[in-house]
């Protein structure tokens, strides 16, 4: 029961998903359209839930157990708990009930987005750059001739992305192009092909009822 | 009689020709609008693999024509327009019908002084829906011959059948890389990727680490596994576990070796790359699937001089990992080294059928081009959808 | 600009600073900033979905419905799936609200019906949507045919020639990643070929992904001296 | 030399040299001529190419803060370039998290569109040129349901207005009126496009990406299934050098400002990458 309902319902609904394309009749257009506008739709915003009940859950526990960085988790609930009230509250628009500025200061939640989520998310990945120079210098080795080579492509196409690149030579650019045209697009095309069997492979194992590691067991 | 004969010929012709010399001042220089060729073999019909409320339109191109009016005819019994084509096309479509009501079609070529010509009528067409769409049998046809050949393979396999899997060139280095690790005394670090249990990346992952956990058993040499993933980490400690088990030594398996980290990438990297220096495990794995944090755990793992095994299939990670590992295990050579190893069937099947789909691909392309270039035949239509 | 802009602007300012200190080394305000991003993202995803999908598609049309029932009694279209106001709008509801016994002990399992329900229909749209949307366009544009050389407003003999240098390196990436034979002889070759395009691809991603990371720092950067310091214009 | 010690070098001195070679340019800046790469003016030819008076262009972006740097600039330079052929655009985000960025972008342009417009003509109005339906979950949904009604799966805008209400929206269905659909992103919606939304739908898709993605969409920009595409912060460049060259509608261009920094920072990367290797080498000659 436990794995065999979850099971059926993978199964139905795949077979429900996969035969829509091929079905042009209004009455398989129009049982999809219902699936996909309402059912798909509500299921996908509860699914928020898994995910945020996880991760509140846990660090709710480490408050409780003060483990360690528990006052870490005092910014992210708080951050959470703000957003979220000012939010359902005051409205995403700002149609809500809740007043959402103090004179000038205003603190509606796309305020709060643009003010604090935009600094801190592009932030963190900005960091990405500075760990691919200290990466460059400490451990990108061209170890064997396959790397060298990879390299050496590198190189070419970093000088043809950037404006100094065709100050050097006009050629530059063209060849960085030729690059991404010809080579590039045939190792990615073959690659392509080859993951998207794997992957088809493993979609059809699933739909199959044979792959269940989505059921969240190691068997 | 004849007199009457007279009379109409000149009533009829007479108007005729008295309009035409009254025009004939306005339009001097102008020749007169030529009779039009009318569009012959116009044939409507129900437009195929669709859902009803169409009928397609069909006729011989009129040569010097500028565009073609489409005329349906109405309850009244006259015609009116229901769409125009362009001078190139043949064919054309009137989305705006009732299902199951007979219509008649005509087309009129247009030429460029709007001089007209008009085709005879069609027979009645009706439109309906359908239940499959033919434009597709291509796509039914290559899903159904692939779900043969997977379940084909894997039920070979599973009867025990020997299937050839070639050697790929990190997995050799497994047993080497454990082994130095127990020389040395220090432990193995396998980091299941940073994905979730839902990608293929992982669930090839975890087989691997089933393997080597195995081996790490056998060897007695402490591993160590960090994850990024709640649930993945729920799944890892059970397939440790399992292994240690397989070995013959479940009373080694320390279940504080796996273990979950943190969920933000940056933050999970970061905290492995603080236990890299601070335990210098002798060889690191790092297979699964990859985010740009990747960069950071295979920079620090380099720096600290263990012997790095990486494998994904996020083909955007793969460039800093070959560079910056000892051993990469390529996109799909992930997915064959957990088959080669585990000797799992359904991997095993799952692999050959994926094997035999490239085989299919490189004989068609082979003998789609030769046969194009040698016989100038377009062979691509096989490959054609309703899209291109 | 208002005062409450500037002290917005700050607070951008210093949170930007407190990531950046990262590079410096792991600590508390790189930490704090990290919790926050993640309370916050989250606080402000669960808003926008309440008031744009659960409110409009469930609450709403079910709303509608108890009112009308009210009113005129249960009529048939009531139960009407399509219908704007419907009674039935609940079951996606509740098959949703299943997330929930994820955390209740003993009724864990409950979870996979909706992740069933989700997983199946994607994985069944995906199937033929990979084969017409990518395996055969892309097949097809492999193929090469005589209008590659000449004959057509994009054809010449360079075209040519790329388009034969495509399918080389198709074909070599295949016979790269093909298992089922050991790799000797023609099909060493191939492979070879197949791993110097896989090298040469790769070495595009890397130099592609060098682009990405820069960008993401020039931006930061250009919010600092653009919007926080106002030096450049 | 000593080229073992080279390459021990504290990490940090590493990031002060790329925090140098990107912020200097950013202060003294160089204008340098970007170059135009075909899948650019490929792209650009495809928005030229709709017919204001037929259709639509759909805006549908994924991108969440984190990528903000790559692919706002996008955004900003294909909204530049409609507003000035008063081409009508619809925007919708597939992402949550990066729905308010699309109200930034837009409003952005508008502003600067109608910081000179004189009559309510040359203004760029909101629900005449410009609609943002905002974000429905998950992106498969909007991308599979516009083919049948915008309407149906977008009763409501961003705002919240009723979509009956907005003018834009009594001429447009479904993707039969949408010229082109760019996407834009730090993922692959472009290609869910292509395979869920040409295919069946027949309407035509452009890509803009940021440069992680975009070496894996070279084959189908070969294959004609993305019309065109912006490849990173250069493409996003490439692009607004075209649309200031063609309609010069002024306005701060992010990406292009951004182009010395990145030869800055490129260069010293390639330096950095062959001091490591010279380093590796001769060390591993001695031993």
């Amino acid at each position: 029961m436990r794995d065999k309902l979850p099971l059926g319902l993978l199964i139905l609904m795949g077979v429900l998903g996969l035969t829509s394309r091929f079905i042009p009749h209004p009455v398989g257009e129009g049982m999809n359209a219902y699936l996909r506008d309402t059912l798909l739709r509500i299921i996908s915003a509860f699914a928020l839930i898994l995910g945020l009940g996880n991760l509140l859950l846990r660090h709710t526990h480490k408050l409780e157990h003060k483990e360690p960085g528990w006052p870490h988790s005092i910014a992210l609930i708080a951050g959470f708990v703000v957003t979220a009230v000012i939010g359902l509250l005051g409205g995403v628009s700002g149609e809500g009930p809740l007043p959402t500025a103090i004179g000038s200061f205003k603190f509606d939640i796309t305020t709060i987005y643009n003010r604090v989520l935009i600094p801190l998310g592009a932030t963190m990945f900005s960091l990405l750059a500075f760990y691919m120079a200290s990466a460059a210098y400490r451990s990108f080795r061209a170890k064997s001739w396959l790397a060298a080579l990879l390299l050496i492509s590198a190189f070419v196409v970093m000088l043809g992305q950037v404006p100094l690149g065709g100050q050097i030579s006009p050629i530059i650019p063209q060849i960085s192009q030729w690059i991404m045209e010809v080579p590039n697009t045939a190792a990615k095309r073959g690659i392509e092909l080859g993951i998207t069997l794997g992957v088809l492979a493993t979609t059809l194992k699933i739909l199959a009822g044979i792959e269940r590691s989505w059921l969240g067991s190691s068997k | 009689m004849r007199s009457m004969l007279i009379c109409c010929v000149l009533l009829l012709v007479g108007p005729a020709w008295l309009a035409a010399n009254a025009q004939s001042p306005d339009a001097a220089g102008v020749p007169p609008p030529l009779p039009f060729t009318a569009p012959t073999q116009v044939v409507a019909k129900d437009t195929p693999s669709d859902g009803g409320h169409a009928i397609t339109i069909e006729w011989a191109a009129v040569p010097g024509v500028d565009h073609y009016r489409i005329e349906r005819q109405g309850e009244d019994g006259d015609f009116a327009e229901v769409t125009t084509a362009g001078r190139l096309e043949t064919s054309a479509e009137d989305s705006g019908v009732e299902n199951d009501i007979p219509y008649r079609y005509r087309v009129v070529a247009v030429g460029p002084a709007g001089e007209e010509g008009v085709s005879s009528e069609t027979a009645p067409a009706m439109s309906g829906p359908q239940w499959f769409n033919l434009e597709l049998l291509g796509v039914a046809i290559a899903i159904v011959a692939f779900v043969a050949l997977v379940s084909w393979y894997i039920r070979r396999a599973r009867r025990g059948d020997d299937l050839f899997v070639r050697r790929i060139a990190g997995l050799e280095a497994v047993d080497e890389a454990v082994g130095r690790a127990t020389e040395m005394g220090r432990s193995v670090l396998y980091i299941p990727g940073t994905g979730y249990i839902s990608d293929i990346g992982t669930i090839a992952s975890l087989n691997l680490l089933s393997e080597i956990a195995k081996r790490t058993a056998e060897y007695g040499t402490p591993i160590n596994v960090p994850n990024r993933d709640p649930v993945v980490f729920t799944v890892a400690r059970e397939v440790v576990k399992g292994a240690y088990a397989a070995a013959g030594r479940p009373d080694a398996f320390n279940p504080e070796s796996v273990y979950f980290v943190v969920e933000n990438g940056l933050a999970y990297a970061a905290a492995v790359s603080g236990i890299m220096v601070r335990e210098k495990p002798a060889t690191n794995f790092l297979m699964g699937p990859f985010y740009a944090e990747s960069l950071i755990l295979a920079e620090t793992g380099a720096m600290t001089g263990a012997i790095q095994i990486a494998g994904t299939d996020s083909t955007s990670q793969l460039p800093f990992f070959i560079v910056a590992c000892d051993y990469t295990l390529i996109g799909e050579e992930l997915y064959a080294a957990s088959a080669y190893l585990s000797r799992e069937p359904l991997m095993l099947g799952a692999l050959k059928g994926q094997d035999m789909g490239k085989l299919f691909f490189m004989v068609l392309l082979t003998v789609g081009t030769l046969l194009a270039l040698a016989t100038g035949l377009d062979v691509r239509w096989i490959l054609s959808t309703s899209g291109y | 600009m208002t005062l409450g802009d500037t002290i917005w602007i700050w607070i951008g300012a210093l949170l930007t600073f407190a990531m950046l200190s990262f590079l410096y080394k792991d600590n508390p305000l790189y930490r704090f900033g990290e919790h926050l991003f993640v309370g916050v993202s989250n606080g402000w995803s669960l808003a926008f979905m309440y008031s744009r999908v659960i409110k409009p598609v469930m609450i709403q049309p079910f709303g509608e419905a108890c009112r009308i029932a009210g009113h005129e009694g249960l009529k048939p279209e009531l139960f009407n799936p399509v219908a704007h106001a419907n009674f039935l709008v609940i079951i996606p509801g509740l098959i949703g609200c299943l997330y929930f016994t994820r955390f209740i002990t003993g009724m864990t399992w409950l979870v996979r019906i909706p992740i069933g329900i989700f997983m199946g229909y994607y994985a069944g749209l995906a199937v033929p949507a990979t084969f017409e949307g990518s395996v055969f366009p892309q097949m097809k544009d492999t193929i090469i045919t005589r209008g590659y050389f000449a004959g057509t407003p994009t054809g010449s003999l360079w075209a040519g020639i790329c388009a034969l240098i495509i399918l080389v390196g198709v074909l070599g990436t295949l016979t790269y990643f093909y298992f089922s034979k050991e790799h000797k002889g023609p099909l060493q070759w191939g492979s070879r070929v197949g791993i110097v395009f896989v090298m040469i691809g790769f070495g595009a991603s890397f130099g592609f992904t060098v682009m990405a990371r820069v960008s993401l720092a020039i931006g930061r950067f250009a919010f600092l001296l653009h919007d926080w310091l106002r030096v450049i214009s | 030399m000593n080229w073992a010690k080279l390459t021990q070098i504290d990490r940090r001195i590493i990031f002060i040299t790329v925090g140098l070679a990107i912020l200097i340019p950013l202060i003294f800046p160089i204008r340098m001529p970007v170059g135009t790469q075909r899948v650019t003016k490929h792209l650009f030819q495809a928005v030229e190419e709709i017919d204001p008076q037929e259709q639509v262009l759909l805006l549908s972006c994924d991108y969440a803060p984190q990528t903000e740097a790559e692919n706002q600039p996008m955004t900003v330079a294909v909204l530049r370039h409609c507003f000035a052929r008063r081409l009508p655009v619809l925007i919708n985000a597939l992402y949550v998290e990066g729905a308010p960025l699309l109200d930034l972008a837009m409003h952005q342009v508008m502003d600067e569109f109608n910081a000179h417009a004189k009559a309510n003509a040359d203004s760029i109005l909101y629900g005449r040129d410009v609609v943002y339906l905002g974000w429905q979950p998950p992106p498969i949904v909007p991308i599979l349901s516009m083919g049948r009604s915008i309407k149906g799966i977008y009763p409501v805008d961003y705002y919240l207005t009723p979509m009956d209400s907005l003018p834009l929206m009594t001429g447009v269905h479904n993707y039969d009126q949408v010229g082109l659909v760019l996407a834009i992103t730090p993922l692959a919606s472009p290609l869910w496009y292509v395979m869920y939304a040409r295919t069946k739908f027949g309407v035509k898709v452009g890509a803009g990406c940021t440069a992680v993605c975009a070496p894996d969409f070279y084959p189908y920009c070969r294959s004609g299934q993305l019309l065109g595409m912006m490849a990173g912060m250069k493409g996003a460049a490439e692009y607004e050098e075209l649309v200031e060259n063609e309609y010069h509608p002024g306005g701060r261009r992010r990406a292009t400002e951004g182009m010395a920094s990145q030869s800055a920072a490129h260069l010293l990367m390639m330096f950095f990458v062959i001091i490591g290797n010279i380093a590796y080498f001769s060390t591993r000659r001695k031993s």
